[in-house]
């Protein structure tokens, strides 16, 4: 991995204060899950909520949604890619560091977190089920966002929509659509992994595996590719 | 009336920055330009003008007023263009400026009567209704102009005007900032790094430098005539240097450029001519050379003026 | 040569930013010049390989630009927007830029390429900090770091003082001397006169004209040469010299002549000649279009 | 004939005599434009898409109570809980009025005009914040005047009728408080950003973070808990206050409501001193 560039990209997610941003909302997860931990209502009431809707549905692809877009929209934004791409460097060596940044950073934030939701809602099994499917799902989500970085002038919005709608919103209601859904692929894994009865798996283990993978390198290919094609704006006035 | 007047103005930022340092100068009416190094205090001592920073000890008097204790009776005499883009791209020009000169404390009427009058003087007209958006980097220097003196202040401050322009464009606004501060009698400091457009359109100028005042004067005095002659010919410049030295001349050659020592008297400009007549060579050029602005910035040793007190 | 457009056009949808340029450029200082809009930039970022042409092919020290980061060994880059990583010091900056170029002693080079831009002193500072002026010189040594054969710089005199601005000047110059290909936009003729006279003209999307501006001026025979004129009695001149047919018209004002001549080598032979012979002095001859500034606005006037 | 005189005109740069209004009239000014800014009065078609949506969309749903509510002889709905089931159309409305508002002037630099004027910086805060307060309440207290007309119009007598006014009075003032409230955070959330689409989301997200938080705590916790669970989300807080006033409400704060009152006051004033400070570091 080339070390210069995930430095100077580290530096970006991690340098400003902003970044302390990115633990409110795993914070507050886990608060609300030790809250509902400690009451006397059993946890197949609120599992559904935190773990699912909460915690898979929105926690962990809107955090993997700020540092993707971070780790590489932001740059391309602000013209500062053009300092990175003006060297001798072939385009899929800088996809690899911004990818591998973006994965070790999202995991950081999200995977302590579904670990500790799983252990205060059931115990040990789930926490090490929702810590992989977890992981598996910042992987496959991090390429995503990565190469929407690239493609699209708007990230920000491609991917909120995307999140909101496609993974919030239409996996529950139109069935076909979990087939493609990392949310789904996330909680097949985390409750093959736990067995828990708080998750009910819709899309089976093997055809999550095969997907995520699929997704994960076809999104890097398209992102080192446009990457390869990457145009600065020409006359300003 | 005097225009600015500082007296052992000072700023130190909480951080320990000196940004001014004991400035001391009386500006009077006119095409002023402000000079200095990037980070030289300019833009301090515009906020200052404006009474948007306090001074951390001496006095500033603007207009005649202090804009620390009066800054809304300031600002509703003095304009600011400032450097960047500043304007909203989804209005039009007519819209903003009116909007802005109400701002600027005119009722409703006189606002849109003068925004439409001060639109027109910087040169826009039917395109004042679009939307700025669409505008060319030109147009929109004439607008941020023209925000800036649609209240008709005794003193507009720009900074870096020509900022973006392309040549055409850079002529057109100096001949607009020239007609302002002599046609329309507003006086006008320009901040410029661009040190011939200084010469071309100011009448005094104000250096400064690490905080520090550099030079105040008039710009006429410093572009003085050298005692030196520039002759061009398109050729033969060595035969020329030859024959001038045949009559008594000692001139030498810089490029393509004959430098000859001006003398006493304006004889020396029949000397030359008779050489290149004499020399049958094909005179290009004669003239005498002038100090340049640049000059303020080419000598390190710049003199020191602490204290006293200098009228631009 | 160091740099070739050959039959280069760029369009975005109906609309040709650069329409089929030719250029080579040798070693030394070139300015691009050009009105706003005129395709100045489009060109830069094709050469800089970082838009392809819609037509036509370049080459920057023999290598295709499209497409190939291998370009980037011999070519340096300093576009016109400002933005650098302000979360990095002036030195990380450089640095970086010479471990992505995986030069040697990274350290070492990042040092004279500071040292080149004298930005040496606040290296310790973060980017964020610096002025315009710090900004455009950090990014300068960043894209100096490898010593490239080609340099391409789009404003490069955007935010500096006069100082700087002077600095800069001998920079380029410097480096023009040392064989390298320096292409650079400016809107400020005086200085492109300064750092070299040589110039490509872009307006509209043509290539308007290219080579030293004093002979591109010479070329312009339909043009006449307009000389200030001064002299100790301007009202006789005049008479005199409206009778000399290498004259096509002369105007008298309040601080001397403005006379235009047809032919520019008869003029100025014939002009000393007769100040003599009427036992006049000449105060003054000053030709008034051969400025780069005049060259210019007649090529962008010409269209 | 007469005569014909021929003159030209003066029509050169004219100097300004006339009156220079003060501060006031100023700050006056920036609340009206922005007023106007807010419902896209004086800009492009695309501008009044937005704003006048949720205006239609608030009324329409209005419209078909007051219908119903004047065919059935009877209000289906009380102004108060019709207020609540539009909250969501409060946040709405200032995710499409605050980034308009506040954003778009960081993002097209304008601010330097502005405080280079007679309007300093905590003049230009408190007129956004009165021109989005105003704009919101006006937008989605609309419904609650159509309402009102269709049910007085249908009034036996002068009393019910004022009566009515003295519900509608209510409606309105409970709109007022959920608008202060939410349009503060608001313009909090707008003044960090120069993207509107980056403000808009950050709107509608602490809407969309903070409710589920109250619901949970409420749905789980007992006793105080419960009647503190309204305090993490900023319309919980204001519909907090409805209990604390009427005594109703879809959130039961037991004998909290001062401590919902004194958090209502400064989630107001902190993000009016907040927005303020922000501005001390705009560059002028």
């Amino acid at each position: 991995m080339n070390a210069t560039i995930a430095m100077i990209t580290l530096r970006g997610l991690f340098g400003r204060r902003r970044f302390l941003l990115l633990f409110v909302l795993p914070v507050l997860l886990v608060a609300l899950t030790a809250f509902a931990a400690s009451s006397d209502v059993p946890a197949i009431e609120w599992s559904g909520t935190l773990l699912d809707a909460l915690g898979l549905g929105a926690v962990v692809p809107l955090m993997a949604l700020l540092v993707g877009i971070g780790v590489l929209g932001n740059e391309i934004d602000d013209g500062t890619i053009a300092h990175i791409l003006a060297k001798p460097l072939a385009r899929g060596e800088i996809i690899q560091a911004k990818l591998l940044v973006a994965v070790g950073a999202s995991a950081l934030v999200v995977v302590p977190a579904m670990f500790l939701v799983g252990e205060l809602a059931e115990g040990p099994s789930l926490a090490f089920g929702l810590a992989v499917g977890s992981l598996l799902a910042v992987i496959v989500y991090s390429a995503i966002f990565v190469a929407i970085s690239i493609v699209s002038s708007r990230p920000m919005i491609i991917a909120l929509g995307y999140v909101v709608l496609w993974e919030g919103f239409l996996g529950n209601f139109v069935g076909g659509t979990r087939m493609l859904s990392v949310r789904h692929y996330a909680l097949s894994l985390a409750d093959s992994v736990s067995g828990s009865d708080l998750l009910t798996k819709q899309v089976s283990l093997p055809v999550s595996l095969v997907l995520a993978g699929v997704i994960t390198v076809g999104a890097t290919l398209l992102a080192v590719d446009r990457l390869r094609s990457y145009q600065l704006a020409g006359e300003t006035g | 009336m005097t225009l600015i007047e500082t007296t052992a103005l000072t700023k130190r930022y909480p951080a320990g920055v000196v940004a001014l340092s004991d400035l001391t100068l009386a500006v009077q009416p006119g095409i002023v330009a402000l000079v200095g190094a990037n980070g030289a205090g300019k833009s301090t001592f515009i906020k200052i003008i404006l009474g948007l920073l306090p001074a951390t000890s001496g006095t500033v008097r603007v207009l005649g007023l202090d804009p620390a204790a009066e800054p809304d009776r300031v600002r509703s005499r003095v304009g600011y263009m400032p450097e960047h883009d500043c304007l909203p791209p989804e209005q039009s020009a007519a819209e903003l400026v009116t909007h802005l000169a109400r701002i600027s404390g005119l009722p409703r009427t006189a606002a849109r009567e003068r925004a439409s009058e001060t639109l027109r003087h910087v040169g826009l007209y039917e395109e004042r209704y679009r939307q700025i958006g669409g505008y060319s980097t030109g147009m929109k220097q004439r607008v941020k102009l023209a925000q800036a003196m649609v209240h008709d202040p005794d003193l507009l401050l720009l900074d870096e005007p020509t900022n973006g322009l392309d040549p055409a464009g850079r002529d057109a606004m100096l001949d607009l900032i020239h007609r302002i501060g002599t046609e329309f009698g507003i006086s006008i400091v320009v901040c410029s790094h661009l040190l011939g457009e200084i010469e071309r359109i100011c009448t005094s100028l104000i250096a400064i430098d690490g905080g520090k005042l550099l030079r105040a004067d008039t710009v006429a005095a410093m572009t003085t005539d050298r005692d030196v002659l520039l002759v061009e010919v398109d050729e033969g410049a060595d035969t020329l240097v030859a024959a001038l030295a045949e009559r008594g001349v000692a001139a030498r050659r810089d490029g393509h450029t004959v430098l000859v020592p001006a003398g006493a008297d304006e004889s020396t400009y029949d000397v030359i001519l008779d050489a290149v007549v004499a020399a049958g060579l094909p005179l290009h050029r004669l003239d005498r050379q002038r100090r340049r602005l640049s000059e303020l910035f080419t000598n390190n040793q710049a003199p020191e003026i602490k204290g006293s007190v200098l009228h631009v | 040569m160091s740099v070739d457009v050959s039959g280069v056009t760029r369009w975005y949808g109906n609309v040709v930013a650069v329409n089929d340029v030719t250029m080579t450029l040798p070693p030394g200082v070139t300015g691009l010049l050009g009105p706003n809009g005129a395709g100045k930039t489009t060109l830069l970022h094709m050469i800089a390989g970082f838009l392809p042409p819609s037509r036509g092919t370049i080459t920057a020290a023999g290598q295709r630009t499209w497409r190939n980061p291998d370009l980037y060994k011999v070519l340096g880059l300093v576009t016109e927007k400002e933005a650098v990583h302000g979360f990095l010091t002036g030195e990380q900056f450089v640095v970086a830029s010479a471990r992505l170029h995986r030069l040697p002693e990274p350290e070492r080079a990042a040092a004279r390429a500071l040292d080149l831009v004298e930005l040496a002193d606040p290296r310790k500072r973060k980017l964020s900090t610096y002025s315009k002026g710090m900004r455009q010189r950090a990014r300068l040594a960043a894209a100096l770091v490898h010593d490239p054969q080609v340099l391409l710089l789009d404003e490069p005199f955007n935010g500096l003082d006069p100082r700087q601005r002077m600095q800069m000047m001998t920079l380029l110059h410097d480096l023009g001397n040392r064989g390298r290909t320096v292409l650079f936009s400016s809107h400020i003729l005086e200085e492109v006169e300064q750092v070299s006279g040589t110039v490509q003209v872009m307006v509209a999307g043509r290539l308007a004209a290219s080579g030293d501006y004093r002979t591109i001026r010479r070329l312009m025979t339909n043009r006449p040469h307009v000389f200030a004129i001064d002299s100790s009695d301007n009202r006789r001149l005049a008479a005199v010299l409206i009778g000399d047919p290498s004259v096509r018209g002369v105007s008298l004002g309040e601080d001397g002549l403005e006379v235009s001549a047809s032919d520019f080598g008869t003029f100025t032979r014939v002009l000393p000649g007769i100040v003599r012979r009427e036992g006049l002095r000449l105060r003054r001859l000053r030709p008034a279009d051969e400025s780069l500034e005049s060259v210019f606005s007649y090529l962008v006037g010409a269209k | 004939m007469s005569e014909q005189t021929s003159v030209i005109h003066d029509i050169g740069y004219q100097r300004y005599s006339g009156p220079r209004l003060g501060r006031g009239y100023a700050v006056r000014s920036l609340y009206e434009h922005s007023l106007r800014t807010a419902f896209g009065v004086g800009r492009g078609m695309k501008s009044k898409i937005f704003p006048w949506g949720v205006v239609g969309v608030a009324s329409l749903i209005t419209v078909i109570i007051a219908a119903v509510s004047s065919t059935a002889g009877q209000r289906v709905i009380s102004y108060v809980n019709l207020v609540d089931q539009m909250s969501v159309l409060i946040i709405i409305f200032l995710a499409v009025a605050a980034p308009e508002l506040i954003s778009r002037d960081l993002r097209a630099k304008v601010l330097p005009l502005y405080f280079a004027r007679p309007v300093g910086r905590f003049d230009y805060v408190g007129a956004k914040f009165a021109a989005l307060v105003a704009s919101t309440w006006m937008a989605v207290g609309l419904p609650l005047v159509i309402v009102f007309a269709a049910v007085a119009f249908d009034a036996d007598t002068v009393g019910d009728a004022w009566k009515e006014f003295t519900l509608l009075l209510g409606g309105l003032a409970y709109v007022l408080v959920l608008v202060l409230i939410n349009a503060a955070v608001a313009m909090l959330v707008a003044a960090c950003t120069g993207r509107r689409a980056f403000a808009a989301g950050g709107i509608v997200g602490v809407y969309l973070v903070t409710l589920p938080v109250s619901v949970v705590l409420s749905e789980i916790g007992t006793g105080a808990a419960q009647n503190l669970s309204g305090l993490p989300s900023p319309t919980m807080t204001g519909a907090g206050l409805r209990y604390w006033v009427t005594g109703d409400g879809p959130i039961d704060i037991g004998g909290f409501g001062w401590l919902y009152l004194l958090v209502s006051l400064v989630l107001v004033a902190g993000s009016i001193a907040v927005t303020h400070a922000r501005y001390r570091r705009v560059d002028s």
